[in-house]
């Protein structure tokens, strides 16, 4: 099940990067964000089926970088959210050119 | 006067001495119009004592370096006045000084004229004139340092460190468009040299030393490198641009005119008398004793040869409709220097002796110029010749250097002007007939341009209100322009001692290039 | 200045000539005198900081109105000028003449060479300053500092109110030290620095009076046609270093014989060097600057532009006589343009109204035949009729400077602002000047060829060698543009006669207009009109005694009542060997073809005189004012062949228009610095800008382009499995 | 000596100046929560920073100098390390020196602004040794994350908010192709560590792998996104903007400096074999910062975005050395960094001096006639724009920066020198922006209604001197800084490590 | 890659997993509603969590449920309420329809050259022996906690570093403004 496991991992990346791709919503944008590690994840266990326990070990990490990346990010967008009153990353664009 | 230098062992410090002496000059300066500024100390008292010190430096510079025309033997095959001491050893760069007859002459012309910039700036720079006189400083090192280096890297670094207080000089104390021009000077300097950057750095990995690391010394390059005809030709060209632009040739000369113009006097006068003379020099130093089999190449040398003679037709005739003086004499210079470049590259004795006589009288000639110019405009601010005419009955001192000055740039034989085109343009009938006659029609141009713009000037009926009351030259100009006649008249007349003194140089320059690069003939490591 | 003569055996070193190079100094230390002087007397040196003191709009000077006599005060150094100025000149004059009687006492087999340093040595180019002496250059030696003494003299008085008096001499000074440079120089460099040193002297003196602008161009004018043919001079010399080796007149003349006769290059040296005479010595098509030159003052026309200056084309092809002897086609074509020169500028001088335009177009005519002379290797005619001409020419010249100058003065007194040198507001100015009236009848019977004048000798020689050598010499053998040479000289010949014919009507034109015939200068100004002072009028006499008898120089043969050709005896050493070979054996014709020659020439010019004595009427005349504008092809001879529009319509406005149009502001400003320069810069910036209007503040376009690089990339990256 | 990194008391040894770092982050962070913010409070974690900053340093000359290898294992302790850490801790001490006063300036009165920076030290020092791409991975987001606060930390600023986000969205999303990058590698070769990836690919051929190839192509996105090279460079200048000026300089130094560090280390260490397929494209890459960054860089007003166009083109510079990859292009990198660490703070020194609160005073605009009123500002910030355009003498060191980089770039076997032309000639499009700094200080008149420039701070001097004194000084002198670098490469661990339970294949 | 035999029943139940998580993740990033959008998310990342069980990963298996769906993806609704985002009307969140396909377009790419890793097989060589078939002693826990605590030890102690530094950040941002 190793391949499916790679390809399906493949899949689930591009849909994270096609929903980042087509989004405007911070929020929505950064949960994409959060499907494509997931999908890393799949192929590290997938991996540790071949390598041993290792790749378990690297997911793990990732959920608490994730977790890291969560409470700043979302703590970033309640900034903007404070100042613009909207999330929608086609208003934010005060830095331009 | 030998026996004297020698006993005072000026051969082993002068060429670090004069690099450095304008250095610390400028440092003062600096400091004494920021830091140490006296209290109470007006424009004017900072004027007035920054140019009498600068005056000073430059005079003592001058003086010293006169000892160089007696100290050079400049019939050795060796570096004279030689001066080495390692500076980033891992990387094979030393600074390595040394002079031949050729270096001489251009670092005599320097520190002589570097007098007479001061006195041309004497009351028309009224700002900012410590940072002004520090900048000349920098520049004369600058320059200076060109014309001494023996090490790739080195000769870079000078060459490149003419080109910020150049820069600056025109952008400040310059004329309306001076933002564009010194804009326009700076990049185009700058295309032609970093590829010669990247040349040298070619060049000083070809034959690493015993420890594997680079070499850049000069000698050593010439000596040990061997290059494939594909190779020389790439590198040629890389320093060739970098020359040509300088020099200027057609069609890198556009530069020259917008940073004349638009340069104060004394920016002027150097750009002119000195700075142009670095691309010619680079040339004869680099570009052709490396890469012979490029220079040499057919194609390649009949380019150049072209180059050139477009260059002095080219300078002449646009040069003639030009409405603005500092602009002609601009053009001028793309005439005449199309000369040296054609003598050069026509390789006979005479011809390369003619080149670099062409150097020197157009320093003179052209700085005397960009001088009268600038004391004219001091009075009437502009520039345009139809703001002219007839002032030779209100400035008639005026009026006879300006047309003594300008026959010597048309090349009235008995001026300096003459000795050099005559000898190049017989030189290159030698080896390139067609070139010399094609070039030698520049003596009509050359005719008609000056003297239109001379009769434009000086002669003519005196109607303009504003020209009727010009005030003729002072006593510090006319001071500051009798050197100048002197050295046109001398040059003209007697140019003999100033033949002898390149004359082993430039024969050895033409028997280097002729035999392919390989010559025994080139001059080995300088003195410790 | 450091002499070491080189030719310390020569038979000249013991005697007064090894103070040759004083010739040339003498006039130099004038010229720095004067030249200092008139620098101090107007000098007004400016305040010490000329920008600060900015534009005084007080100062009220506009007195220097340089438009002479409107001064009557001198000039405060007028005193020394008028001692230093010919001064200078007599010293040198009467070296000179003590040379010469040195020379007289040796035998001169070859040139005695004074050298005083080393000008350019250079490799295996040696250029020496060098002084030679020669019987050739003595010969102008003396015509230059004796003509030249006469004319300085004459200028004491035609100038004495200039405000310029004493730069006038100055350059007068400098003049002829540049000249005795180019007669004396003793290699083709030097020759050329007093060749070029006179033009520059030429050119100030035209523009003498620069305020007028007619003046200036002038000047410019002159020098910059010079400069054409200085061009020519120069190739011509680069052609003989690299293919003789050398520039000395010893060297040439030694190794010239090495080069192929008639050959290529001998006869492109000839051309080029010949193209440099007809620039120095006004010939087609370089001849259009000297009527402007007239605009300078009188006595510079006579110096200058008559006697000395413009003579040097004929003194250097004289001096080059081995190489065009050499030559054929190059000496053939040296005679033909001589007389076309000689018959083109005879016809413009019919027409004109300023009497020194006649002189000038005279001048031009005359050269013309100097050089037939030396082109068909009659050296030492060529050079008899350089000196005589120069006698009666500075006469005719220095006359009419003094009747200019009468006419001037009077004009003046009367506040008057008609032209004072046009003919049609002269007349009947014999009663007036009664001796200038003599005298210059005097010169215009002797450049009309009327024995026993000058000029008949002269110009007879040149037209019987003509004729002598187009049957039979090596110029008859070979062809010129296909032509066979006899032919070409028997047109020559032709043409030669043809304007001794026009030159007595012209003359005699002038004559008529200028000193005959109702007075046209008006009620008042006849009452000013007047004799010259004496120092003017003394060296017209002596000029008239000089064109009177400067034919006894050279007799001819069928002539002897002196001495039979002294100056061909005198200048055999230097002129001698090309002379005969181009002459070859046969060259002497019978004393029955010789009697004739004479005969025709004399007739023409009788017959010349004759038409225009009959067919002028100086009474029918009306002031310049009053003329109607002439028609036809009268019209065209005023206007002189329009010529000089010609160039400005075919070479000096294209030239200037292209230069400022397609050099200019086509390739420098348009394409090199806009589509290059400044149009790459523009390019960097326009992209620039570009891609920062891609940089649109959307996070989602980063990503787009973030994306667009991963699949870029990866693909690179996937092609390798 | 030689750190056995499988015992954890030698581990924690070869650490020592990290913990320092992050030992003193840690207590900073309660000293910074101890009091209510204030400014003074601000202060005085700030110069507790440069304290603990003070002695990281000096342990790491320490290291430095004393040397001392270490075992297989998941950090290196080469001089490369030390080095790279050297440039990250100056470029902390600038920014928190710069920060301290900016901070009072713009009303930000956090101490935690200068823990964070501390905290995002250290994990460059992280990435800096890394041998291990998961450690790596995890030192980069360590920065990351701190660096995302930093920027966003001017919380009265929208600018700083918008930059924030821009930041953190997209760095999150480079990150995602890092870390798959990373998971591939990991497929390919059964190893994150770069000394046994390197091993494997040589002794299991494993050269045409293509789970390798995808990996090595998604790792070179997320390190082209962290030192911002074309096409990944979009957030840059943004994001420059935004952030407060010292974060900016940090930005463009350390953060740069330290992707690229490790950057250098696992393309060198792991890589190597594999050049064939990432040279091409890198060189692309490379090609296309510089010419992206240096031309758009002319079309700027603001000058912190022109700072940005320029880092982005530098990071095509210091690519060439990534693709020169050579032991010499490890030195000429180490030294660029070093160069271009010292000019952009100077820079930056100078731009915060400048500017004013609330974004004000960015403009290039306003620095017209800048020579007439503060001469020693307008020199300063002359010679540094001179250093970044790798001019000999007035831009001291920065041309020998250039120079080395070209060394590099022509001694390789590769042939660079249609890049290393690039270079030079992209460089001469960087006059254009450059001078034009030089041209609006020095040639333009003070414009009559130009507000009055502060007062410089007292630190912010100090940081213009001594960078401008570097800045000069290594300019004249750079041979001790050379043989420095020459010295300071990767190595491989004492011992190679031996992938257990297989065969080798020779 | 693994020529292992699996059972039918095995296989069934991977694909069915790996079926849904597909699309409930295409269902994901084509809600317009940030709620339903996470919703979605979240039961992709259950669907994930079952198929690292099936890979013998079963500890982390149990953290996905635990740490993502559970804790990450709960903070994440909780911003979208506390920023009121949760109705659909007033977010013009997607792309219009050309930016969509031309998304869509670009993921195909994206995963055809992703699927290229699929194309050369494994080195068998690299695959550790033990791994293979022997389940490790000590149980699940236990083969990952030995290299967590061994040769990981350092990536563990700076995630702790990491999360104290995102803590400290996040407290830092969104502290309420002051007033200036």
């Amino acid at each position: 099940m190793l391949a499916e496991s790679l390809a399906l991992s493949a899949a689930l990346f591009a849909i994270g990067v096609v929903g980042v791709l087509t989004r405007r919503n911070a929020i929505i944008v950064f949960m994409c964000v959060e499907l494509m590690l997931n999908a890393v994840n799949l192929s590290f266990v997938a991996l540790s089926k071949l390598y041993g326990a290792t790749g378990q070990v690297f997911v793990i990490f990732v959920m608490t970088v994730a977790a890291a990346e969560a409470a700043v990010g979302l703590a970033i967008i309640i900034a903007i959210f404070r100042h613009k009153q909207t999330v929608n990353l086609q208003n934010i664009n005060l830095l331009r050119g | 006067m030998t026996s004297f230098l020698n006993s005072i062992g000026y051969n082993s410090w002068i060429l670090p001495v004069l690099l450095a002496l304008p250095l610390v000059g400028a440092a003062l300066l600096l400091l004494r119009g920021t830091v140490l500024r006296p209290a109470g100390a007006t424009a004017e008292s900072i004027m007035r004592e920054s140019r009498r010190w600068a005056l000073a430096l430059f005079l003592v510079e001058a003086v010293i370096s006169l000892g160089l025309w007696w100290s050079v033997n400049s019939t050795s095959p060796l570096w004279q006045a030689g001066f080495l001491v390692p500076w980033i050893p891992n990387w094979g760069v030393d600074l390595r000084l040394g002079i031949d007859g050729i270096a001489q002459m251009l670092i005599l012309l320097t520190t002589l004229l570097m007098p007479l910039a001061v006195l041309g700036s004497w009351t028309s720079i009224r700002e900012k004139t410590p940072s002004y006189y520090a900048l000349l400083m920098v520049l004369t090192t600058g320059m200076l340092g060109v014309f001494m280096a023996l090490d790739l890297v080195l000769f870079y670094t000078f060459w490149e460190l003419m080109l910020v207080p150049m820069y600056l000089i025109i952008g400040i104390w310059g004329g309306n468009r001076r933002l564009y021009a010194s804009l326009k000077f700076f990049v185009y300097t700058m295309v032609g040299s970093l590829l010669m950057l990247v040349g040298i750095l070619y060049l000083g990995l070809q034959v690493p030393d015993a420890h594997g690391l680079p070499v850049f010394s000069y000698d050593y390059i010439l000596a040990n490198v061997h290059l494939s005809s594909v190779q020389q030709l790439w590198l040629f060209a890389a320093f060739a641009l970098a020359f040509a632009v300088k020099v200027p040739m057609w069609p890198f000369h556009t530069w020259l005119p917008d940073a004349h113009v638009e340069a104060p006097t004394a920016g002027s006068v150097i750009l002119a008398a000195i700075m142009l003379k670095m691309g010619t020099f680079g040339f004869i130093r680099y570009a052709l004793p490396l890469f012979p089999v490029a220079a040499m190449h057919p194609t390649v040398r009949f380019l150049f040869l072209s180059l050139a003679v477009i260059g002095i037709v080219y300078g002449a005739l646009v040069a003639m409709v030009q409405p603005d003086f500092k602009k002609l004499v601009a053009y001028s210079s793309v005439s005449h220097l199309g000369f040296v470049m054609l003598g050069i590259f026509a390789l006979t004795p005479q011809s390369v002796q003619g080149a670099l006589m062409v150097n020197l009288s157009h320093g003179v000639s052209t700085g005397a110029l960009f001088l009268l110019i600038g004391m004219i405009y001091e009075r009437r601010h502009t520039r345009l010749i139809e703001d002219y005419g007839g002032i030779a009955a209100v400035t008639p001192i005026f009026a006879t250097i300006l047309t003594i000055v300008c026959l010597s740039s048309i090349g009235v034989p008995g001026t300096n002007g003459f000795v050099g085109e005559f000898l190049v343009l017989i030189g290159t009938y030698r080896t390139q007939p067609i070139f010399s006659v094609i070039a030698a029609s520049a003596v009509i141009f050359a005719a008609a341009y000056l003297l239109w713009a001379l009769q434009r000037i000086i002669y003519n009926p005196l109607t303009k209100p504003e020209n009727k009351g010009l005030s003729d030259l002072n006593r510090r100009e006319i001071a500051l322009l009798v050197p100048l006649l002197i050295a046109i008249l001398w040059l003209g007349v007697y140019p003999k001692p100033v033949l002898e003194k390149t004359q082993a140089a430039a024969d050895r320059f033409v028997r280097q290039i002729e035999s392919g690069g390989n010559a025994d003939a080139g001059p080995t490591e300088p003195r410790r | 200045m450091m002499t070491v003569p080189t030719s310390g055996t020569h038979a000249l070193a013991s005697t007064v000539a090894q103070f040759v190079w004083l010739l040339p100094l003498l006039p130099l230390i004038g010229f720095l005198i004067n030249g200092t002087l008139s620098l101090l007397a107007v000098a007004k040196l400016g305040p010490d900081d000329p920008s600060a003191a900015g534009h005084d709009a007080h100062h009220d000077d506009h007195g220097h109105d340089h438009d002479h006599g409107h001064h009557a005060a001198r000039h405060k150094f007028a005193g020394i000028v008028s001692l230093v100025g010919p001064g200078v000149l007599l010293l040198a004059f009467a070296l000179a003449v003590a040379i010469f009687v040195a020379m007289r006492g040796v035998e001169m087999h070859e040139p005695y060479l004074l050298t005083l340093f080393q000008w350019m040595p250079v490799g295996d180019l040696h250029i020496d300053a060098a002084l030679q002496l020669d019987p050739l250059s003595m010969v102008m030696v003396l015509v230059i500092t004796g003509v030249g003494s006469l004319i300085h003299i004459f200028s004491v008085g035609y100038m004495q109110d200039d405000p310029g008096y004493p730069r006038y001499f100055a350059y007068l000074n400098l003049f002829v030290f540049f000249m005795l440079l180019l007669v004396l120089g003793g290699n083709y460099p030097l020759l050329f620095v007093g060749w070029e040193g006179v033009g520059l002297c030429s050119y100030l003196l035209i523009g003498f009076w620069f305020s007028e602008k007619a003046n200036a161009d002038a000047g410019k004018k002159a020098f910059i046609v010079n400069r054409i043919g200085d061009f020519g001079f120069l190739v011509a010399m680069f052609l003989l270093f690299a293919n003789v080796g050398s520039l000395d007149f010893a060297g040439v003349a030694e190794n010239a014989g090495k080069l192929p006769f008639g050959g290529v290059v001998i006869t492109a040296i000839c051309l080029f060097m010949f193209l440099g005479c007809t620039g120095k010595s006004a010939q087609i098509p370089l001849y259009i600057w000297l009527p402007d030159a007239m605009a300078g003052p009188t006595p510079v026309s006579a110096l200058i532009h008559a006697a000395t200056m413009v003579t040097a084309g004929v003194y250097l092809i004289a001096r080059s006589s081995l190489l065009f002897s050499m030559a054929p086609v190059a000496s053939l074509t040296v005679a033909v343009v001589g007389s076309l020169t000689a018959l083109f500028a005879a016809t413009i001088g019919l027409k004109q109204w300023d009497i020194k335009k006649v002189l000038a177009y005279s001048t031009v005519s005359q050269l013309g035949y100097m050089f037939i002379g030396v082109g068909v290797g009659a050296y030492t005619a060529g050079v008899f009729h350089l000196v005589t001409h120069a006698f009666f020419k500075a006469l005719l010249f220095l006359g009419s400077g003094s009747v200019i100058f009468a006419m001037h003065r009077a004009y003046h007194a009367t506040h008057n602002h008609d032209d004072a040198q046009d003919m049609r507001n002269m007349g009947g100015l014999r009663k007036y000047m009664p001796v200038t009236w003599t005298l210059m009848w005097i010169a215009t019977l002797a450049i009309a060829g009327i024995p026993p004048f000058a000029g008949f000798f002269s110009k007879d020689e040149i037209l019987g060698n003509v004729f002598a050598r187009a049957h039979g010499s090596m110029l008859s053998e070979v062809t010129w543009l296909g032509v066979p040479g006899g032919t070409v000289l028997f047109v020559v010949w032709g043409l030669g006669l043809a304007s001794a014919l026009l030159t007595a009507i012209y003359m005699t034109r002038m004559m008529l207009y200028t000193f005959h015939g109702p007075n046209r200068s008006g009620q008042a100004e006849q009452g000013h009109l007047a004799e010259a002072p004496w120092i003017m009028t003394g060296p017209l006499v002596v000029l008239g005694i000089a064109s009177a008898a400067g034919g006894w120089l050279n007799l001819p043969e069928l002539i002897p009542i002196g001495p039979i050709g002294a100056l061909e005896k005198w200048l055999e050493p230097v002129v001698g060997v090309a002379t005969k070979r181009i002459a070859g054996t046969e060259g002497h014709e019978s004393v029955s073809t010789e009697q004739m020659l004479i005969g025709i020439a004399v007739a023409i010019a009788v017959v010349g005189i004759t038409i225009a004595i009959t067919r002028l009427k100086p009474a029918a005349l009306v002031t310049k004012k009053e003329s109607p504008a002439s028609t036809g092809f009268a019209r065209v001879l005023e206007h002189k062949y329009f010529v000089d529009e010609g160039y400005d319509a075919a070479i000096i406005q294209p030239t200037v228009a292209t230069s400022r149009v397609v050099l200019w502001k086509g390739v420098d400003v348009g394409l090199i610095d806009g589509l290059m320069v400044n149009g790459s810069a523009l390019a960097a910036r326009a992209l620039g800008w570009l891609g920062s209007q891609l940089q649109s503040g959307q996070i989602g376009t980063y990503a787009w382009v973030l994306l667009i690089g991963v699949i870029a990339l990866l693909s690179a990256f996937t092609k390798y499995h | 000596m030689n750190y056995d990194l499988l015992i954890p008391g030698q581990l924690l040894g070869a650490l020592t100046p990290d913990l320092i770092l992050m030992g003193g982050a840690m207590l900073l962070m309660l000293a910074a929560a101890w009091r209510p913010e204030s400014e003074g409070h601000q202060r005085t974690v700030g110069f507790g920073a440069l304290i603990v900053l003070g002695i990281t340093f000096l342990s790491v000359l320490w290291f430095g100098a004393k040397g001392g290898t270490a075992g297989p294992g998941v950090i290196a302790m080469d001089r490369f390390r030390w080095a790279a850490d050297i440039i990250f801790l100056l470029a902390a001490m600038g920014t928190i020196a710069l920060g301290i006063e900016h901070n009072v300036r713009d009303g930000i009165r956090y101490a935690e602004s200068h823990v964070l920076v501390l905290f995002a030290t250290s994990g460059m020092m992280i990435m800096a040794a890394a041998r291990d791409l998961m450690i790596l991975f995890i030192g980069l987001e360590l920065m990351s994350i701190a660096v995302y606060v930093l920027v966003g930390i001017n919380r009265r600023s929208e600018r700083s908010a918008e930059a924030a986000l821009k930041y953190f969205l997209l760095g999150a999303f480079a990150t995602g192709f890092l870390l798959y990058g990373i998971a591939l590698v990991y497929g390919a070769t059964g190893s994150t560590n770069i000394t046994v990836i390197g091993e494997r690919i040589f002794s299991y051929q494993l050269h045409h792998n293509a789970m390798l190839m995808v990996g090595i192509g998604l790792l070179l996105v997320g390190f082209g996104f962290k030192v911002a090279a074309v096409p990944f460079h979009m957030w840059a200048p943004d994001v420059y903007e935004g952030a407060p000026t010292p974060i900016t300089a940090f930005m463009a130094s350390a953060v740069k400096a330290a992707a690229f560090a490790a950057f250098f280390r696992v393309w060198i260490d792991a890589f190597n074999l594999v050049d064939f397929a990432w040279f091409a494209p890198l060189w692309w890459v490379a090609a296309f910062t510089m010419i992206v960054g240096n031309v758009v860089a002319l079309s700027q007003r603001n000058i912190k975005r022109m700072l940005a166009y320029s880092s982005i083109a530098h990071s095509g510079y210091l690519l060439l050395a990534v693709l020169a990859g050579s032991r010499l292009g490890s030195a000429a990198f180490l030294f660029y960094l070093l160069a271009y660490t010292f000019a952009t703070f100077g820079a930056f020194a100078v731009v915060a001096t400048v500017s004013r609160a609330g974004e004000q005073g960015l403009n290039i605009a306003d620095y017209d006639g800048l020579w007439l009123t503060r001469p020693w500002l307008a020199a300063g910030m002359a010679a540094c724009m001179l250093a970044l355009l790798g001019f000999p003498i007035f831009g001291g060191v920065g041309f020998f920066a250039k120079w080395y980089l070209l060394q590099a770039a022509l001694t390789t076997q590769y042939n660079l020198i249609p890049l290393a032309v690039l270079l030079v000639l992209t460089s001469v499009v960087s006059a254009g922006y450059y001078l034009g700094v030089i041209r609006a200080m020095f040639m333009k008149p003070r414009p009559e209604d130009a507000v009055e420039i502060a007062a410089t701070g007292k630190l912010t001097r100090v940081v213009l001197g001594v960078t401008i004194a570097a800045i000069l000084g290594l300019g004249i002198f750079p041979s001790r800084l050379v043989r420095l670098t020459r010295s300071s490469v990767p190595t491989p661990p004492v011992a190679a490590l031996v992938p257990q339970g297989t065969t080798s294949v020779r | 890659m693994s020529n292992q035999f699996y059972p039918l029943f095995y296989s069934f139940h991977f694909y069915l997993f790996g079926l849904m998580a597909l699309a409930s993740s295409l269902m994901f990033v084509t809600r317009k509603s940030p709620v339903a959008a996470a919703m979605w998310l979240v039961a992709t990342m259950f669907a994930l969590a079952a198929l690292y069980i099936m890979l013998d990963a079963q500890f982390v298996g149990v953290m996905q449920v635990l740490v993502y769906a559970g804790a990450i993806m709960v903070v994440f609704l909780f911003v979208v309420m506390l920023l009121n985002l949760g109705s659909p009307a007033d977010l013009n969140d997607m792309r219009g329809k050309w930016g969509r396909l031309l998304a869509g377009f670009v993921g195909l790419a994206l995963v055809a050259e992703l699927m290229a890793l699929t194309k050369s097989p494994l080195d068998l060589r690299l695959v550790l022996p033990a791994a293979t078939d022997v389940p490790p002693t000590g149980g699940v826990i236990a083969s990952i906690a030995a290299p967590m605590f061994k040769e990981y030890l350092l990536a563990f102690e700076l995630t702790s570093v990491l999360l104290l530094a995102a803590i400290m950040g996040a407290v830092v941002l969104a502290k309420k403004t002051d007033a200036r």
